[in-house]
């Protein structure tokens, strides 16, 4: 257990030394999110519609960029091999890698988040823990499978390609649900209906993370 | 078995893929009704629906194949699911050109992002990937298990291309096998063709299958006449 | 306890390890001589499980009595590759590596160890600022912080120098008195022979000579080695 | 010259063993085709005029990719560190570089324009030669800057970051008038119209071009 | 002729250099002693003209006529990196370099200095799958590909075999005889006793020691070396 929290501190502190995924994850979303606003601006009442969608996407974008730089950092001394060296269940490095990967992501959500109330114009306010909800659960499913690919991704040549091209069509079953509730939380606000994507992101998101803990040691084996 | 039997195997499937073949071509074009708004371009319908049922089978074979070959660890599952891989992006082109070819006299456009056609899409990009990782890894053996972990996970995504369908309204119709929609008088026509269809499967598993471990089987050989070298 | 048959590890077709053979008590200090490209780095890394072997088989047994699947905590594998985080300091990677290994991490233990390998006074500085010596010295701390039982050593020496080798030897001859198992790949056929007891030359991926000090001076031994790396 | 060419083909060799750099250029380019068609899917008539723009964006993306991807490739061993020692003028380096980069983003443009025609439904033709025109002095100009952007920023640790951040701001001059004479080749097909945008674009271009030749040798001494 | 005067190279307030003093005449062979981070790597980048020194003044005259500017093409510069391309073969990391320093670079040239390495046979395998002592191999080709006037060696017998370590004494050798100058930063006392003729020894940035070999015997030297390494 503290050595999943040691991977996880690990990862902080060489973020907080040189803020290079964060500002990287954080650029790319902006960047999505202002060309879509270039893009949208003249239709204003399609807006609102389109921001969920808008929105995952630079998550996506900002996640896929996040998880190759978190393992990027472990393969350039050859660090990931003496990872694998430690005595302890390697699920606990897939478990480390996973939180810390998590926690950049919902940081840069939460800043694309009020960039895109900045940009779209909206207001929100009770919507907001509903929102956290969907993010979080949303967030993990993302990197529970993520976890795994980059480390499959990371052994490769094609590495920075690889990594999107196997992690986009996997995750695509919870990204349409995130923005399927995130629709309904801005725009209808009906949140009862909240529980079909709901329950389809959390049972995703369990077997994701059920499958890519077991299967972690197969992949770095080599 | 033996390689006699083998070979006989081979024979004897090849006939009945040919029968079959045969028979299926002439209910599809010929034997079954025309249908009455969309006259015979349904006839696409023979062969469209077919092969999305063989592919979505030559994914789960590679699911399946790529468990066992987890768990037990013989290469020969592995040629199995790089078999079942090819076979079943191969089964889903067909779908999606033949998709397109009806979409366009039907919905006017060739291709629009609706849930079902995406996730038809979707699932052909995630085999294109799983050849991808085989591709990127030059030893067999991480290549074998790494492609086996994606195989499995490629295929918990599977099952929304069957269900997306119900989750959101979708301008691709509803399988009317399940619904009972299907004409009764097109019904033979349909089970020719979707037999006709896993029996080509079969075969070129088979095939394919045989050819990849007789790869291996090569490689292994190269690798004695090294040694003793 | 280690005991390799019949390893074998080919990439493609080109057989790095081939019907290796290799059984090593606990306690024993190997030299592993071989040309470049002989599969040194190959056998050590299958020692460390990082590497599968394609054929044959491998027991590892520790001395001292280890739940199954701990035997990792057992060993320590130091690299080409120093497995040290560029961005972090010198002392918060001694620290990660003592958190995952279960070893204290409080920094007046991991002091000591900077001050050992002649590091003190550049514990804050980043990794990426060291020269290559300085770096060999802490991946030496790192790789052998959890005070392991077999010590995996590939080409150890390098960069260091003249202080940090006899630092090192010290070192390494502490461990063997201590009853330690090292297996160390090395070139330089001198202090290779002086340091180990055990003497074995790989060529083209197989052990092509085995043999205890003992049984061979210096003279001779190199004599034995020449037809070997040639 | 030769010098130039060998840089080139060195490029374009170690291109042709990983297919790296273009593959992600693709990806990341598709991707934000992909991305606006789902978003303007609905709205048929406001395409065509978004278009030059959302093309444009996914050019800057995959050339930003292609140019970070063209210089990480001389950080991996110290190979930067030999081309500066070969015995010609540094800015030898800067004109191979910039050539390898211009190729890989045109065949890009190439392929990602075929894209755009599908996935927005579009038909061209005499306004093919055009367009080529369009493409070829922006990219110049893109990569003309980009390249001694790159150069800076790889020896950065905020190496990816940094680029797209220096890059696009410097670059929208370019970009802009780019976007408009686009704009003008496929909407109004007013070629008189097209010398402004064409002339500002191949100033900026050549103004581009000289300063960074002149400059590239200082920016990467240590 | 080098002529270094005063040189300083500060990372921030750290001097890695600091007022160092040295003059090398055409032809002379220098080893380069010192204990890790003591300046040798830093030192040697700046004679390259890699890094600028942020103090003093560097002035360097090859001794064939050269035009301005094209010094560069008469130094070789072995570092510790390697500088070769991970995804070409060995033979199309040699190809670029021959063309890029304007020498033959036609497949027979190229295979004979393959062979030259000991690397015969390897010519179209993707370095990437090269081991350690077969990189430093091939960058040793590298470096000296275009057959500069100047040989600046960080350690360059880091990894290689001792065929190799035989291969790459005689070929400085011959380099020295050649009338090349070569200055090499080297850890091992014995070798670059035996190698070089003038040995130089840096501390703390600056250089300790300046002394030409017959001016010492190996004894007296390691006794003058001993307290400016400890
Ligand atoms: C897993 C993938 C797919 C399955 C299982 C599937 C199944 C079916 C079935 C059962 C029908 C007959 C429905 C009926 O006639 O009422 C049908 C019709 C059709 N499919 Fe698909 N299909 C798939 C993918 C696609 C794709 C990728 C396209 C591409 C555009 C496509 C285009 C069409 C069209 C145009 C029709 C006729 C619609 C109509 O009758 O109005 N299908 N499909
Ligand atoms: N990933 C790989 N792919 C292909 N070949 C490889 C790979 N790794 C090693 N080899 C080959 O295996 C052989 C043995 O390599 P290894 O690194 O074990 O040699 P070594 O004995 O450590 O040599 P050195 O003394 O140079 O370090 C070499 O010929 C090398 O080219
Ligand atoms: N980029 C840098 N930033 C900060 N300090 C640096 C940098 N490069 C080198 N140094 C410091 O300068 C000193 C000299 O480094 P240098 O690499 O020249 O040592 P060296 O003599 O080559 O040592 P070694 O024998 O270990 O290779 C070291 O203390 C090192 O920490
Ligand atoms: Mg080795
Ligand atoms: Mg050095």
């Amino acid at each position: 257990m503290h050595k999943i929290w040691a991977i996880f501190r690990k990862d902080l502190l060489i973020e907080f030394r040189t803020k290079d995924s964060l500002t990287a994850m954080l650029f790319f979303g902006i960047v999505v999110l202002v060309v879509f606003n270039f893009a949208l601006g003249s239709l204003h009442q399609a807006v609102r519609s389109a921001v969920p969608g808008v929105l995952w996407v630079a998550f996506a974008f900002s996640g896929t960029l996040g998880l190759n730089r978190l393992f990027a950092v472990e393969k350039e001394n050859g660090c990931l091999q003496g990872l694998l060296m430690i005595p302890a269940d390697r699920g606990a490095v897939y478990l480390g890698k996973m939180l810390a990967s998590c926690f950049f992501m919902l940081i840069a959500e939460a800043v694309l988040f009020i960039a895109a109330l900045v940009l779209f114009n909206l207001t929100v306010r009770n919507e907001i823990p509903w929102l956290m909800l969907v993010f979080v659960v949303g967030t993990l499913g993302f990197t529970a499978v993520g976890t795994l690919l980059s480390a499959i991704a990371v052994n490769t040549r094609l590495r920075e390609v690889l990594l999107p091209l196997m992690l986009f069509p996997v995750i695509l079953p919870i990204l349409i649900n995130a923005v399927e509730a995130t629709d309904i939380i801005l725009n209808s606000a009906d949140y009862g209906a909240l529980k079909l994507p709901l329950t389809v992101m959390s049972a995703f998101t369990i077997i994701f993370a059920t499958i890519s803990y077991l299967l972690f040691e197969r992949v770095l084996e080599e | 078995m033996s390689g006699k039997a083998q070979y006989r195997l081979d024979i004897l499937l090849g006939i009945l893929l040919f029968a079959g073949m045969s028979f299926a071509l002439y209910m599809a074009l010929i034997g079954a009704p025309t249908e009455r708004t969309m006259g015979d371009l349904q006839r696409i319908f023979y062969f469209h629906v077919p092969a999305a049922i063989t592919g979505l089978a030559a994914f789960a074979t590679n699911f399946v194949s790529s468990l066992v070959f987890l768990l037990r660890k013989n290469r020969r599952w592995d040629a199995l699911a790089l078999a079942s891989a090819e076979l079943g992006i191969l089964f889903f082109c067909m779908v999606l050109v033949t998709g397109p070819i009806w979409a366009k006299p039907v919905w006017f456009v060739w291709w629009t992002w609706s849930p079902r056609l995406t996730a038809s899409f979707i699932l052909c990009l995630l085999y294109v990937a799983y050849m991808l990782i085989r591709k990127s890894y030059e030893d067999p053996e991480r290549k074998a298990s790494v492609s086996a972990v994606f195989g499995v996970i490629a295929f918990v995504d599977a099952p929304l291309v069957w269900f997306s369908i119900r989750w959101w309204r979708d301008i691709h119709p509803s399988p009317m096998l399940e619904t009972g929609g299907l004409d009764p008088s097109m019904r033979p026509a349909f089970y020719a063709c979707l037999g006709a269809f896993l029996i080509l499967f079969l075969y070129l598993l088979r095939r394919r299958f045989c050819l990849e471990t007789m790869r291996n089987k090569v490689d292994g050989l190269l690798l004695r006449l090294d040694e003793m070298r | 306890m280690i005991e390799a048959r019949n390893l074998g590890k080919y990439f493609g077709r080109f057989a790095a390890l081939n019907n290796l053979h290799l059984t090593v008590s606990d306690g024993e200090f190997i030299a592993l001589f071989g040309k470049n490209g002989a599969g040194k780095t190959t056998l050590l890394r299958i020692l460390a499980g990082l590497s599968r072997p394609s054929r044959g088989e491998l027991k590892i047994k520790p001395s001292r009595q280890a739940p199954p699947g701990a035997v990792r905590g057992h060993i320590g594998y130091l690299s080409h590759e120093t497995s040290l985080y560029m961005d972090l300091t010198a002392v918060e990677n001694l620290r990660f590596h003592a958190r995952l290994t279960d070893v204290p991490s409080d920094d007046r233990a991991l002091a000591m160890r900077m001050q050992q390998v002649g590091l003190a006074g550049r514990e804050r500085d980043p990794v990426r600022n060291f020269s290559r010596g300085m770096q060999q010295r802490l991946a030496i701390a790192r790789a052998f912080l959890h005070n392991p039982d077999i010590l995996l050593l590939d080409e150890p020496f390098t960069g260091l120098d003249s202080s940090g080798c006899d630092f090192f030897k010290s070192f390494l001859a502490a461990a063997h008195a201590d009853g330690k198992t090292c297996i160390m790949a090395i070139h330089d056929t001198r202090l290779g022979y002086e340091i180990a007891e055990r003497l074995v030359v790989i060529s083209r991926g197989a052990v092509a000579l085995d043999a205890a000090k003992p049984s061979l001076d210096y003279a001779q031994f190199r004599e034995k080695l020449e037809p070997l790396l040639a």
